[in-house]
């Protein structure tokens, strides 16, 4: 017969101390003297993260926490609570920050522990689809909350409060944008989840929505009702067609449930939200290139001023923030401004996702608290360099971000301090390269993507990005000329300062970056033409060393025949014939291939 | 007012000003480039970039407000020195062929590049390489000389609101073409050289007829004989550096001869002409023969405009041809007869303010005796190139009269040339045919200037006739929806397919180094030039032109004659494709 | 009339009573990530597996999807919680180490050391 | 014909998602979504529907067309049976995607846009598919396959040969 009542009782090394287990004792008999034993189960969990207020323990269902709990007060909780179905309120407490849930599965983990889990608080533990699962997890009371006891004004205010900036990349407060909104005049005004996120090798976003749809939708949902807007858009990237499914399917769960709608929850609030598909452009995660492609045009950004919350969709007030921003607005409002600046460092409060990729050992997204350092992320958390290789740089913010050499490890996140270090924050790529990485190379593949994804509008990016392009390609290729580092700084900084948008404003990012920090593999280029790090095509040759013991593999592997030799005899690469394929390279199993 | 600083000078300027407007009025003239007065701000080609201080990037000054206190810089080294770089980056993606260029010396991205003080280039790489459209019979599209401001585009879908160019494809690749890229000769294009106009450099031009011209006037074979619009004479001295607003009739006409004309006409006399017969066309369907409210039809542009766009209204316009293919029809019939030469022998060229006149000329329906009628349309900007071409001193020449007998016009034919202008003269006509008095007060100051749309009435025999008159095909089409929600507002409507009406021509000179295509206020000197016209003239009403009463009484009878029908109207039909006039403009 | 956030408590309270009526507590609790990056790795056979064996009659257990944990590196993930015990995470799951999750661990309460997230 | 019956429903299909849009508060903004529908149910965009469509919601030839050639997404010439999309994100591209576009490239000879002489390919590049760990991937139509290296592509190449 399946338990009615299910008592968790925390069991952490603080609580512990705290004489869990005495208490634990006091249960059972209590449960036994009114009969409860067999309907109940008592378990003992590890720490539940609220060490504080500990003994802590749980009452489900219902997920009743009790805190600083006695012995004394058993007797009343059984009473009261199991048997009446009154809670008792004097020890209730509100303490369960919803991100600790998370680390109640995960927080064994050195990958998990240092992390702090506001945004993606419940990805990974909760079934995306059930609206249930979202409700038990506290999902929808902070609506709630703002519907009953909060005036727009309020939440605004606590949102400007909370310190919580943009996490898009350029940092903006979100608080102002949402005053700003909330004071333009407008035929109607409209709210906008930027979804459209194209940073090659972040993807935060689709795994947010992905993991937690409906966390998404209730930031709107207060974000709608703070500025007096009825409409929300989901402007999401068609590249992500399982997130849409689950975002649709949040949607008509949360309209059915009467969150969304008219009059939403019996106030006088009704907001309803649609879902509009990119069509693949890195651009439109401009906010104007966004609003553009939701009016069905060419995604191409305009100039600002008028800003969208003044003058965005169909000319009327428009209040966008990306899938990050508005997760952790549920989270603000149930926890409180003041908990929430109370992380992150001055001017950059909360946390922050960062997609962690390339040359480390544990890939995958990671959220952590502003102030967090480099090398906490890279080594604690990502478990370092693989193969014993040294780092070589640290790329943060996607194309439109910045590569930082060794000596920045110590760097803290924050908005400020990545771009001091001549990086952004951006919408949180972080991709570790080690030695074997060309910085050169790596500073032309990100300017290929920005290039390739140009809107076109405006001289500096369509034209100046190919030019810089093409010095960069002559100098990988060995062709480079005295000179040109010069150029791409000139380039460069014009791009930078006169571009329309924030995709030309930060192209040269990468390259400069790159130039100022490992100027020297630059050089080595142009002057001697050579790749350090044996990337660049152009500037080695394969050839076979003595090592060789002539088993033909490479041989057989070669797509254009460039390598000959008797078997067990050592092979020669006709150089002539050679395309630097690398797939001899690969295959010999004797390190008899090298490159020089 | 509120005080600004540019390059640390205080300047008070009005609140509620872009940079560069206030900069203007301050004597500041800020380069530009893709920014057009009449258009919407595109922002895109960052010429106009100027350095605002607590701004971290240059802004825009075309697009960015001023404010009080602002501390504006236009002229800093780092920025002087960006400004050059971006207008080297144009010209390292464009040919690099000025000298062989139809518009070296008038190309604006030519002056911007010398201004810039760009001596040496830095950052040559690939350049593009597409086809030219040589479809089309008015328009020639080459998308390398493109510098994609996208003014085209604007002028296109905003002030004509054809919608027929776009810009296409993205990022370096981007090029500003018809839909599917197709031919411009398939496409919606009504052919009006809007586009042409507000280009900075050769990417639109003219469909060039200029060669083959010098060579047919070198034919002793054939009779050569022009025409010639009346706002070609309003703008033609533009191209030749005299101020807006030089009337230049007697000047050309004696430079047409001397390029080997035989005979020089008017097209002003067929204007007269068209207002016998569109006139009377006006009165018949007011007494219950024919649709109201008529429309008028001497704009060509409009009329392809109305062929594709608004098909329904083909019943509601007049049948009557333009003055050009009147005059044209008449050469090659009533004149031949006079000088008693086989049509096949005369070359009927119209010196046009116009492009689409081209697309005109090449209708089969307007044929005559199995001809066509106009073998040949010259725009204002190429025969003003063949007069220069060959040597003639247009400002120092003596002035000839034009031929006789299709080359004396009224002031009426005369102000066809403006927007209102034939409204002006058909009113002038019809109130007389229609009342037996004499209309006194014939200039009619409401439907005269600029406004897009404008309304007028007269009363004739104590009926209110209610008109209107549309200039540039988006105001066209605002009318036309006046029209088709409320049929009996007005009884006659004037449409010209370009703003300020043929004088705004797609074919007129091209601005000048300080002046900007289509400003308002070089339309208004020619307009004036032309109501100067109509003003010193003693003949001022069509109808009293002794050369139409004469070419009625000797060849066609009267108005809406048999022979009248045949030899001065034609007939439209709907056409594809098909275009779309969006309700919404969602194109901006 | 209830206040909206009345109403959410309340919903709150049926959701959780609704989930536990699914089984939620008396069993174990098996969690497959099913986001995109999880299935690229395979994670839908895995997925397959576990449901099999609950048709075929496998007791006790409450089968959910769950969005990406941010391991990237280690999936398709596998979670198999019991209140009052440590949650176990499996990584790298094949459909072949499914089979083996239910037959050691789900059925005879064996952690299988090797496959878990250290 | 069946091939006719074939064309009319597909039409019809269009014709009703853009009846639904209509009744949408900004119909002309439902432009993007219409061409991803027609892209569906045609596998590319062609001149013929993006006249349809251009007709049925008053949205010019020239705009629908800017805003096709303008999306990565929207094809315009006809697509081989099955999409190669190469995932060229940074973490691909740092663990070796190159090389496994370069195979796929003198595999299959075509580059990218471009569909096989056989009809059976069609190569596309792909911004970030979001598979990060497993790079360097690749996506055949709506099938991930992760770890690559030259030889394994070929041998996924080869099981759709047959």
């Amino acid at each position: 017969m399946p338990s009615r009542y299910v008592i968790t009782l925390c069991d952490g090394p603080s609580c512990m101390h705290k004489k869990s287990k005495e208490i634990e004792m006091v249960i059972k008999s209590e449960l036994e003297k009114n009969g409860l034993l067999e309907k109940t189960r008592v378990m003992l969990s590890g720490c539940l993260g609220m060490c504080k207020k500990g003994p802590v323990m749980i009452v489900n269902p219902g997920y009743t926490i009790y805190g600083g709990i006695t012995e004394k007060d058993i007797p009343e909780i059984i009473q009261k609570h199991l048997l009446k179905k009154q809670p008792v309120a004097r020890l209730v407490i509100d303490e369960d920050h919803l991100y600790n849930r998370f680390f109640r599965i995960f927080g064994d983990v050195d990958f998990f522990r240092k992390q702090m889990r506001i945004t993606l608080r419940n990805c990974g533990i909760m079934d995306p689809e059930s609206i249930e699962d979202y409700l038990a997890l506290r999902g929808y009371e902070a609506l709630g909350k703002v519907l009953t006891e909060m005036t727009p004004q309020q939440v605004i205010a606590e949102v400007k409060k909370s310190g919580l900036r943009g996490r898009g990349g350029a940092g903006f407060p979100t608080g102002l944008k949402w005053e700003i909104t909330a004071k333009a005049e407008g035929k109607e005004k409209f709210v906008i989840c930027n979804a459209d996120e194209g940073d090659p090798g972040a993807f935060m976003d689709r795994s947010a929505i992905e993991g937690d749809p409906h966390t998404v939708i209730e930031g709107m949902i207060i974000g709608g009702y703070a500025v007096g807007s009825s409409r929300g858009i989901v402007y999401i990237r068609a590249e992500y067609p399982l997130a849409v499914k689950r975002l649709e399917k949040a949607i008509v769960d949360a309209r059915q449930e009467g969150f969304l709608g008219k009059n939403i929850l019996g106030s006088n609030f009704s907001f309803d939200i649609e879902i509009r598909l990119g069509a693949g452009a890195f651009v439109c995660g401009e906010e104007t290139a966004l609003i553009h492609s939701i009016e069905g045009s060419r995604g191409m950004p305009r100039p600002r001023p008028p800003f969208p919350s003044v003058s965005g969709l169909f000319g009327n007030p428009t209040l966008i923030n990306n899938v990050e921003t508005w997760a952790n607005i549920p989270v603000i409002i149930l926890d409180g401004a003041d908990w929430f600046s109370s992380i992150g460092t001055e001017k950059s409060k909360g946390t922050k996702v960062f997609a962690l990729a390339g040359k480390i050992k544990n890939t995958g997204l990671v959220e952590v608290p502003m102030g967090t350092t480099l090398r906490e992320i890279i080594y604690e958390i990502g478990g370092g360099i693989p193969n014993n290789k040294k780092i070589k740089a640290i790329q943060t913010g996607g194309p439109s971000g910045g590569c930082l050499s060794e000596e920045y490890l110590d760097t803290k996140i924050d908005y400020e301090s990545l771009a001091q270090a001549g990086s952004i924050m951006g919408s949180g790529g972080m991709i570790i390269i080690d030695e074997d990485s060309c910085m050169v190379n790596i500073a032309k593949f990100f300017l290929e993507f920005t290039q390739n994804e140009s809107c076109g509008k405006c001289t500096p990016c369509r034209e100046g990005t190919k030019r810089m392009l093409e010095i960069l390609t002559r100098i990988t290729e060995g062709k480079g000329e005295e000179g040109d580092i010069e150029k791409l700084q000139r380039l460069g900084n014009m791009i930078k300062k006169s571009s329309l948008c924030g995709l030309g404003q930060s192209a040269p990012n990468p390259v400069l970056s790159t130039i100022k920090n490992f100027r020297v593999e630059y050089e080595e280029h142009i002057k001697n033409r050579k790749c350090p790090a044996k990337v660049c095509q152009s500037l080695f040759n394969y050839s076979i060393i003595d090592k060789c013991v002539g088993c033909g593999a490479c041989k057989k592997i070669c797509p254009t025949q460039a390598i000959s030799g008797q078997a067990k005899a050592k092979h020669a690469i006709d150089q002539s014939k050679c395309i630097k394929c690398g797939l001899c390279f690969k295959t010999c199993k004797f390190n008899a291939i090298i490159k020089s | 007012m509120i005080t600004i600083y540019i390059n640390d000078k205080p300047y008070k300027v009005e609140e509620g000003q872009t940079i560069m407007q206030a900069a203007d009025k301050v004597g500041f003239r800020i380069p530009r480039l893709c920014y057009h007065p009449k258009l919407s701000i595109e922002g895109a080609c960052r010429v106009c970039i100027v350095e605002v201080e607590g701004a971290k990037n240059y802004v825009a000054s075309c697009a960015f407000p001023v404010s009080e206190g602002m501390k504006i810089k236009t002229n800093s080294e780092e920025l002087r020195r960006a400004r050059r770089d971006i207008v080297e980056l144009i010209l390292d993606n464009h040919p690099q062929d000025c000298h062989t260029c139809e518009r070296d010396g008038i190309c604006e991205l030519q002056r911007l590049a010398f201004s810039m003080g760009i001596r040496k280039r830095h950052f040559e790489g690939e350049r593009k390489h597409y086809e030219k459209d040589l479809s089309s019979t008015s328009v020639v599209r080459d998308p390398n000389k493109c510098i994609l401001c996208g003014r085209c585009v604007r002028i296109c879908s905003e002030i004509q609101k054809a919608n027929v160019l776009g810009h296409a494809h993205r990022g370096f690749k981007t090029v500003v073409m018809p839909a599917y890229n197709m031919p411009f000769s398939e496409s919606v294009c009504t052919t009006c050289g809007q586009c042409i106009n507000v280009c900075p450099t050769a990417a639109f031009v003219e469909k060039n007829y200029t060669q083959e011209l010098f060579q047919k006037l070198n034919d002793k074979s054939i009779v050569k004989i022009a025409q010639i619009a009346p706002s070609v004479r309003a703008a033609i001295g533009e191209a030749f550096g005299l101020e807006a607003g030089k009337a230049m009739e007697h000047e050309i006409v004696a430079a047409l001869k001397r390029l080997g004309f035989d005979y020089v006409f008017d097209t002003q006399f067929s204007a007269d002409l068209t207002i016998m017969e569109e006139g009377s066309e006006f009165l018949e369907r007011l007494q219950g023969k024919g649709k109201l409210p008529m429309i008028t039809s001497c704009s060509s542009a409009w009329m392809k405009c109305l062929e594709q766009f608004h098909p329904d209204l083909i019943e509601n316009v007049s049948t009557a041809k333009s003055p050009m293919s009147m005059m044209s029809a008449m050469i090659k019939t009533y004149f031949a007869q006079k000088i008693k030469r086989d049509p096949k022998d005369i070359l009927s060229v119209a010196i046009m303010c116009c492009t689409a006149k081209k697309y005109e000329a090449s209708r089969p329906e307007l044929m005559v005796e199995g001809l066509p009628a106009t073998d040949m349309v010259i725009t204002t900007r190429e025969i003003a190139w063949m007069i220069k071409s060959s040597g003639i001193d247009l400002l120092d020449i003596k002035g000839e009269n034009f031929d006789e007998p299709l080359g004396l016009s009224s002031g009426a034919g005369t102000i066809f040339g403006t927007t209102g202008g034939v409204m002006e003269a058909a009113i002038r006509t019809a109130y007389e045919l229609y009342t037996g008095e004499t209309l006194l007060d014939i200039e009619i100051a409401d439907i005269r200037g600029f406004k897009g749309v404008k309304e007028g009435k007269v009363i004739m025999d104590g009926k209110e006739i209610r008109v209107a008159v549309a200039h540039g095909l988006g105001n066209a089409n605002e009318v036309l929806e006046i029209a088709r929600k409320d049929p009996s507002r007005y009884h006659f409507i004037e449409i010209m397919g370009c703003p300020g009406g043929c004088i705004g021509g797609g074919g007129q000179p091209y601005a000048g180094y300080n002046s900007i295509p289509l400003d308002e206020e070089c339309l208004k000197k020619r307009a004036e030039a032309l109501y100067g016209l109509d003003r010193n003239k003693t003949i001022r009403r069509s109808h009293e032109n002794p050369d139409i009463q004469r070419i009625y009484k000797e060849f066609l009878g009267r108005p809406l004659s048999p022979a009248a029908h045949k030899l001065l109207h034609t007939h439209y039909k709907a056409k594809e494709p098909r275009g779309i006039i969006p309700v919404v403009n969602a194109v901006l | 009339m209830l206040t909206p956030l009345e109403t959410i408590k309340k919903k709150r309270a049926e959701a959780i009573s609704r989930i536990i009526g699914k089984g939620y507590l008396s069993t174990k609790r098996v969690y497959v990530g099913m986001a995109t990056c999880e299935i690229a790795a395979g994670s839908k056979g895995v997925m397959e597996v576990f449901s099999q064996a609950i048709k075929k009659g496998l007791a006790d257990v409450y089968l959910s999807q769950k969005g990406c944990a941010g391991r990237c590196n280690l999936e398709p993930t596998v979670e198999v919680i019991e209140e009052g015990k440590i949650p176990v995470k499996y990584c790298k799951v094949t459909p072949q180490m499914a089979v083996d999750i239910i037959e050691r661990h789900l059925k005879k309460g064996e952690i299988i050391k090797e496959w878990i997230i250290k | 014909m069946p091939v006719e019956l074939k064309k009319v429903s597909k039409k019809d299909a269009l014709k009703k998602f853009m009846d639904s849009c209509k009744s949408l508060p900004n119909p002309e903004s439902q432009l993007i979504a219409i061409l991803h529908k027609a892209q569906e149910i045609n596998g590319y965009l062609n001149k013929e529907l993006m006249d349809d469509i251009a007709l049925e919601m008053n949205i010019p030839t020239a705009h629908i067309w800017g805003v096709a050639t303008f999306y990565h997404y929207f094809k315009l010439v006809p697509q081989g049976k099955h999409s190669i999309s190469v995932c060229l994100g940074t973490a691909c591209y740092v663990k070796g995607a190159e090389e496994v576009l370069n195979t796929i490239r003198s595999e299959l000879k075509v580059n990218f846009g471009q569909t096989t002489e056989d009809g059976l390919f069609t190569l596309q590049e792909a911004r970030c598919l979001g598979a990060c760990g497993l790079a360097p991937v690749i996506m055949i139509d709506d099938r991930i396959y992760g770890e690559l290296t030259p030889k394994k592509v070929i041998e996924i190449l080869n099981t759709y040969r047959k």
